[in-house]
């Protein structure tokens, strides 16, 4: 190379083409915003009612960034913390994940991106609040095809259809290892189906420590407030999954489903004694007697043993159990695993008079003065009838007395094609242990499909099993045969109404549209009642009844400060789970109580 | 008389500089006798923080480690933990991650066009340069919703989908980029002191090559063909064609040249990429953040960025959190010893041209 | 490729009999290796079996186990093979051997490995501070420093957050729930 | 002539007027935000049509931007850097880390609250900001600077014993070799 390259000297002056020529410089800045692209990560938006103050956004944000604070105007509510997020600008990173797993989507960001001060106390940023008109410039969203939520629940293995009708075999199978850890996987541990639960079970926590692998940690945590998990794993009415997080855009978390799998590792007693590894405390001479061995009995009766209470169930049948032990079909809840159960309360010490019912084998006065306090888990032993003509026809029956019958081994005579009528589980129930029996089973209900209060999985099941249900169809009359016996069922058609007090609507019958459907049996699935006659005129005065169900105050103490009482006979869900929140609030209120506390 | 040397402090606040990072020098009128690199001033322990953070929320800090080019450190911890978990990323995904990649490539070597001719006093380069840059951040910022931390690449594939007519877009920005190139090379390929300042200088020898474990266009400017591309392909690398440019030299002026080409071989890539790319899905569903454990094991990836190669050493125990991450940047062996090694006998006032074709990025040596 | 990486490993068993050997996919050889025998095993890799390029020296505390491991990762150009070579340090006394005369950049892997696990490497010569300036707690990379407690402890965070709530707490309060202590670090 | 109140304000006025329209900025990247610098800088945003332009040492400088983390071994650079360059001087910080910490706000190595170590004029928020976001608070600056009410460099006199203890704090060897305020 030469001193002086001509090329190179010249080549570079081309440069000055460019002289001229319009620059590209945005001249418009910062007197006028540059609008950011379509997806921008700009300042935060949330929509304030959408969220539900899950807190998810919280957890994930690795900057520690996103606080749950209280806003003024937004209240605490069932499914609602009545938290909201606020981030700190000073820590934000604006990688959007907290967007990512939102639940409900009501988190996002926006175009906006300038914010300038001299105060460095001013980057806290409630999003919603501190940009009320964020909504029109949201910019990165998450839909539910990209949220990082798993909406799907893994689903459960099930009987076919065909092959559970010939047998009471199991008809849910649970998950497996690996589908459990992958359900329990979904739950972002917010906490907000606790509130709900009546019993307020630690929810996150055991799910969690499913996830985690950690089986037998979850069945203590589960056995905390709960000593019928696995009863509750099968068949409990899960109030818990209407309100999940993952539920307002998705599937719940199988929250039943992941409770029964943790506690079917507890395969006996002995194993389930030796997980929970309950702390006993020492007798303390003080005795509890209680009338009726279920849910909210044995719950009571578990934690004062806990407690180093003695504890004598009274019970009028020959097993433990109540209404789970005789009526919920085997197919839902096998004998074993209630058995089971139940066998684990007696090994810490609770002990069980079977076949004693108080009023006639045993006094109540005698329990009210033998015991230092006395708990009545009574339930709803009787069912309502039909209340038509021709009630009285042999093969007429009561669905919950025919479930009784059938879980305490009796055989009764069917024939081949059963009416059931109402709509709740026990209707379900009845229909289905008929079809078991080879008959052919219609359910009558008075409202549509969509209304019925029976589990939407159980009415699924029982059509899978072959269930034909008739919706809106009012029962007028039963026919009967020569013999006496149940011939067939007259009912009148119905047209839904809306209710004008802004109820649910009603089912107004429609004139001549009488309908005769066969029948051979004929079951009344239309609620229990309870039988108060054990009770003693004298406790009439202080033990009160309104509305067929005991008046308790929030500790399930009646009138007479030392009886309390719970389950169906005081509450109005009338649902295990209740029942066995009742008996542990009485358990702390009756030891409250005689600990003089 | 003996002179005596001096000790000048090139940094760490110095226009010179690249970056936060310091070289001491001791000089003899105006000739090195022996520098030494301090580093330290971006030290933010990334490595440690992880540990903190879960599987996922941990790729946020990826992108920090090196500023000028984030896209192929989230790229690796992406495909550490699918190689650790056994994810399966679709082949869309495969394709998206390749374009952002080679975007990132190219808007890494325009910011080099700025600093290497800001370091030799050619600013209008920079101006240039830098300018057109923006139009490929403006494309990222379309793509990723970020313009220099995309946090877009995570484990199981992309975050977004191309937006409605981006591939049009990347396609024009190529076009205009072609163009613009042929200016750069009139104002600074063919401009004599440009290769006066740079032909011969900042020589690297061969047997330091293997020594100093040297790395990506530094390599290829002494005249070995290494690319972890073709190497140890990753994503889609091996259904593309593209060369690996290579020059003899060894000096700065080589490894311009072997960068100038780089440029117009991942325009090619791109323009491959856009062509071949399968429809379906961009991403695979990872578990729930809060609850992924990874399956146990350690893994080590690597992966070509502007600079050489960058490799990621990640260790799971089958927790929620990393056990441990560990990034080998490629800076992080050219700022040091290597480039203790060349510069005794170099002039001062190159100190700073020679730091920047090595392409020292100070964030990645001290994470 | 596995041809390759077959004959490589009968050679490596070979020269070293106590080098164990670990079966991967892929192009990934992996061994352990005692630590006395590192800077032969390195060495030989590097000038008998075409390992030339050490891309990294990674490090992990296994601190259950009371060791420290340092992991070569070593690359063949030519084979395109990478290499392995884990060795396990005694977290009490943690001495080892310097490779800076094998590779020259190894020098800085040591430099950091010293300090920010503690581990010392007597024949090396280097500075003695690297990233860190007058650092006096303990090596920060080691597992038993906690980061955020020494941020407490040392810096500072921006007061006006202190009414943040826990979603659970709250929850938990308003509906009487009493969580037990064991199942506490189940929360989130 | 200038001593009595109202030619002092006009004075005074027309310095500030004068001050913000030619903010020189101290070429210190001190973290990740310096990669947005070169873009506001160059030709698309081109900072220097609002008055902003490098400058290649602290005594020529007004302004120091902070852009972003700030390592303990940077801090004392800075607070060298700071020191060194002549009043009116401004300091603007980017980004979350200058605020509470950002993404770093767990890491032992660096600081979390800029304010608590030098006197601040103007936070951007943003991680990083982004060239329009570095504009608007450059122009936020100019802003204050008109108006008078950007005294930093005053508070960190008189509140000097303050800063230098809390500067003390995370640097106790450093700072106590250095002579203070006299580089």
């Amino acid at each position: 190379m030469s001193f002086f390259d001509l090329q190179g000297t010249l080549k570079p002056l081309t440069a000055l083409k460019q002289f001229g020529k319009k620059p590209h410089t945005l001249k418009d800045i910062p007197w006028k915003k540059r609008e950011a692209s379509d997806n921008y990560r700009g300042l935060h938006f949330n929509d304030i009612d959408e969220c539900i103050g899950c807190g998810n956004c919280s957890t994930i944000c690795q900057n520690a960034a996103i606080d749950m604070i209280h806003l003024e105007g937004v209240e605490g509510k069932k499914g609602d913390s009545g938290l909201r997020p606020r981030v700190d600008n000073g820590r934000c990173c604006w990688c959007a994940l907290c967007v990512e797993v939102c639940p409900t989507g009501s988190l996002s960001l926006t175009k906006d991106y300038i914010y300038v001060t001299e105060d460095p106390d001013a980057f806290l940023w409630t999003p919603g609040i501190s940009n009320p008109d964020g909504e029109e410039r949201k910019s990165y969203v998450s839909t539910h095809e990209l949220s990082l939520n798993h909406f799907n629940r893994i689903p459960m293995p099930e009987l076919e259809g065909k092959e559970r009708i010939k047998s009471f075999a199991e008809v849910v199978l649970g998950y497996n290892e690996e589908q459990a850890r992958e359900e329990a996987s979904r739950c972002i541990s917010c906490g907000i189906c606790t509130e709900v639960c009546p019993d307020h079970m630690h929810i996150p926590e055991y799910i969690n420590a499913i996830a985690a692998g950690d089986d037998k940690e979850a069945v203590k945590i589960i056995y905390d407030n709960n000593p019928l998990p696995e009863m509750c794993g099968k068949v409990c009415t899960r109030r818990c999954e209407d309100v999940c997080a993952i539920a307002t855009r998705g599937d719940s978390v199988a929250i039943r489903w992941l409770k029964r799998y943790a506690t079917e590792t507890a395969a006996t007693a002995d194993i389930t004694h030796e997980i929970v590894n309950p702390e006993i405390r020492e007798a303390n001479g003080k005795t509890v007697g209680i009338i009726g061995a279920g849910p909210s009995g044995l719950t009571a009766a578990y934690y004062l043993a806990l407690r180093g209470y003695d504890v004598t169930i009274y019970e009028a049948s020959a097993k433990a159990g109540g209404a789970t032990m005789y009526g919920i079909p085997k197919y839902r809840l096998p004998i074993e695993s209630l058995e089971k159960q139940i066998g684990y309360i007696q090994s810490i010490g609770v002990k069980i008079k079977f076949n004693t019912k108080v009023g006639k084998d045993i006094s109540f006065k005698e329990i009210y003065d033998k015991y230092d306090s006395v708990f009545m888990g009574v339930g709803f032993p009787d069912a309502w009838p039909l209340g038509v003509d021709g009630d009285d026809a042999e093969g007429s029956m009561q669905a919950f007395r025919y479930l009784y019958m059938i879980n305490s081994g009796e055989k009764v005579d069917i024939g081949d094609k059963v009416v059931v009528v109402g709509g709740g589980n026990v209707a379900i129930d009845a229909a289905r242990v008929s079809r078991r029996f080879g008959a052919e089973v219609t359910i009558l209900y008075r409202r549509r499909v969509e209304d019925m209060p029976a589990d939407w999985e159980e009415i699924e099941g029982a059509e899978d099993e072959g269930i034909h249900i008739i919706p809106q169809g009012i029962p007028t009359k039963i026919h009967k045969d020569e013999k006496g016996h149940v011939k067939a069922i007259e009912y009148l058609k119905a047209e839904m109404v809306a209710d004008d007090k802004g109820g649910r609507p009603r089912p107004v019958a429609i004139e001549g549209s009488e309908t005769v459907l066969e029948a051979t049996a004929v079951m009344a699935a239309i609620g229990q009642m309870g039988d108060y006659s054990f009770l003693p005129k004298e406790f009439e005065e202080k033990i009160t009844i309104e509305r067929g169900r005991f008046v308790v105050n929030e500790k399930q103490q009646t009138g007479d400060p030392k009886v309390f009482a719970g389950g169906d006979a005081v509450n109005r869900t009338a649902d295990a789970i209740s029942a066995i929140a009742d008996g542990f609030r009485a358990c702390k209120a009756i030891d409250e109580y005689l600990s003089g506390k | 008389m003996r002179e005596k040397a001096t000790t000048l402090y090139l940094g760490p606040q110095h226009p010179g500089i690249t970056g936060n990072m310091m070289v001491r020098l001791k000089v003899m009128g105006d000739t090195i006798v022996s520098a030494q690199t301090e580093v330290g001033y971006l030290h933010r322990a990334f490595e440690k923080l992880q540990e903190r953070r879960n599987w996922l929320n941990s790729f946020t800090l990826m992108c920090r480690f090196c500023v000028p080019e984030t896209d192929p450190m989230e790229n690796l911890y992406a495909r550490a933990v699918e190689s650790l978990d056994n994810i399966e990323v679709p082949e869309r995904a495969k394709y998206i991650r390749v374009m952002v990649l080679e975007l990132a490539r190219i808007a890494t070597q325009l910011m080099w066009y700025a600093g290497q001719n800001g370091s030799l006093g050619l600013y209008t380069m920079g101006q240039w340069s830098i300018g057109d840059r923006d139009y490929i951040l403006d494309l990222f910022e379309q793509l990723t919703g970020g313009r220099v931390y995309h946090m877009y690449q995570w484990p199981g594939g992309v975050r977004r989908d191309l937006p409605e007519g981006f591939e049009g877009k990347v396609l024009r920005t190529l076009d205009y980029l072609e163009k613009r190139l042929k200016d750069y090379d009139d104002l600074m390929f063919s401009n004599s002191i440009f290769q006066k300042r740079t032909q011969g200088v900042g020589y690297v020898p061969k047997e330091s090559i293997i020594e100093h474990g040297v790395v990506g266009p530094v390599l290829r400017g002494a005249g070995i063909r290494s690319d972890i591309r073709i190497d140890e392909p990753y994503e889609v690398y091996d259904k593309l064609d593209f060369e690996i440019p290579t020059q003899e030299g060894s000096d700065i002026w080589a490894r311009a040249l072997v960068r100038r080409a780089e440029v117009h071989q991942s325009i090619r890539i791109i323009r491959q990429v856009l062509d071949q790319m399968p429809k379906g899905e961009f991403n695979t569903s990872i578990p729930n953040p809060m609850k992924w454990r990874v399956k146990a094991g350690d893994t080590y990836v690597r992966a070509e960025s502007a600079r050489g190669e960058v490799g990621y050493y990640a260790v799971s125990d089958g927790t929620i959190h990393p056990r441990r991450m560990h990034l080998r940047g490629a800076a992080y062996v050219h700022a040091i010893t290597l480039l203790e090694n060349i510069l005794p006998g170099q002039n001062v006032a190159d100190v700073s041209a020679i730091m920047n074709s090595l392409g020292t990025c100070a964030p990645e040596i001290e994470r | 490729m596995k041809e390759i990486k077959d004959k490589m490993i009968a050679q490596i068993n070979a020269a070293f009999p106590e080098a164990v050997n670990k079966a991967y996919d892929g192009n990934r050889l992996d061994f352990t290796v005692h630590k006395d025998a590192i800077p032969g095993f390195l060495s030989h890799m590097k000038d008998q079996l075409g390992f030339r390029h050490l891309s990294h020296i990674a490090y992990v505390d296994w601190i259950e186990e009371n060791e420290f491991e340092l992991v070569y990762l070593l690359w063949s150009p030519t084979d395109k093979v990478k290499l392995f070579v884990h060795t396990r340090i005694d977290r009490e006394n943690p001495v080892m051997h310097n490779i800076d005369m094998i590779w020259r950049q190894a020098n800085t892997y040591q430099r950091e490995i010293k300090e920010m696990l503690g581990i010392d490497f007597p024949d090396m010569v280097a500075p003695d501070e690297f990233i860190l300036e007058d650092w006096d707690d303990i090596p920060p990379f080691r597992r038993d420093f906690d980061t955020l407690e020494y941020v407490n402890r040392t810096f500072w965070h921006r007061p006006g957050r202190e009414d943040a709530q826990d979603v659970r707490e709250t929850i938990s309060k308003r509906s009487g729930e009493e969580i037990p202590d064991f199942a506490k670090k189940y929360s989130r | 002539m200038y001593n009595d109140k109202n030619s002092k304000k006009i004075v005074e006025t027309i310095q500030n007027w004068a001050r913000s329209h030619s903010v020189w900025v101290l070429a210190y990247g001190t973290g990740c935000g310096a990669i947005e610098i070169a873009p506001t800088m160059t030709s698309r945003y081109d900072a220097e049509r609002l008055g902003f332009r490098g400058a290649a040492t602290p005594r020529q400088a007004d302004v120091m931007l902070i852009t972003g983390y700030l390592t303990v071994k940077t801090v004392k650079r800075v607070v060298r850097v700071y020191e060194q360059m002549q009043s009116p001087k401004y300091v603007v910080g980017f980004g979350s880390c200058t605020i509470n910490g950002g993404m770093y706000y767990d890491s032992y190595n660096t600081i979390n609250l800029l304010d608590r170590y030098l006197p601040v004029d103007v936070y951007i928020n943003g991680c990083m900001p982004r060239p329009e976001a570095v504009i608007a608070g450059l122009a936020k600056l100019q802003q204050i600077i008109r108006e008078g009410k950007a005294n930093g460099a005053e508070k960190y006199l008189e509140n000097l014993e303050w800063y230098k203890e809390n500067q003390r704090k995370i640097a106790p060897n450093w700072i106590a070799k250095a002579p203070d305020l006299n580089w």
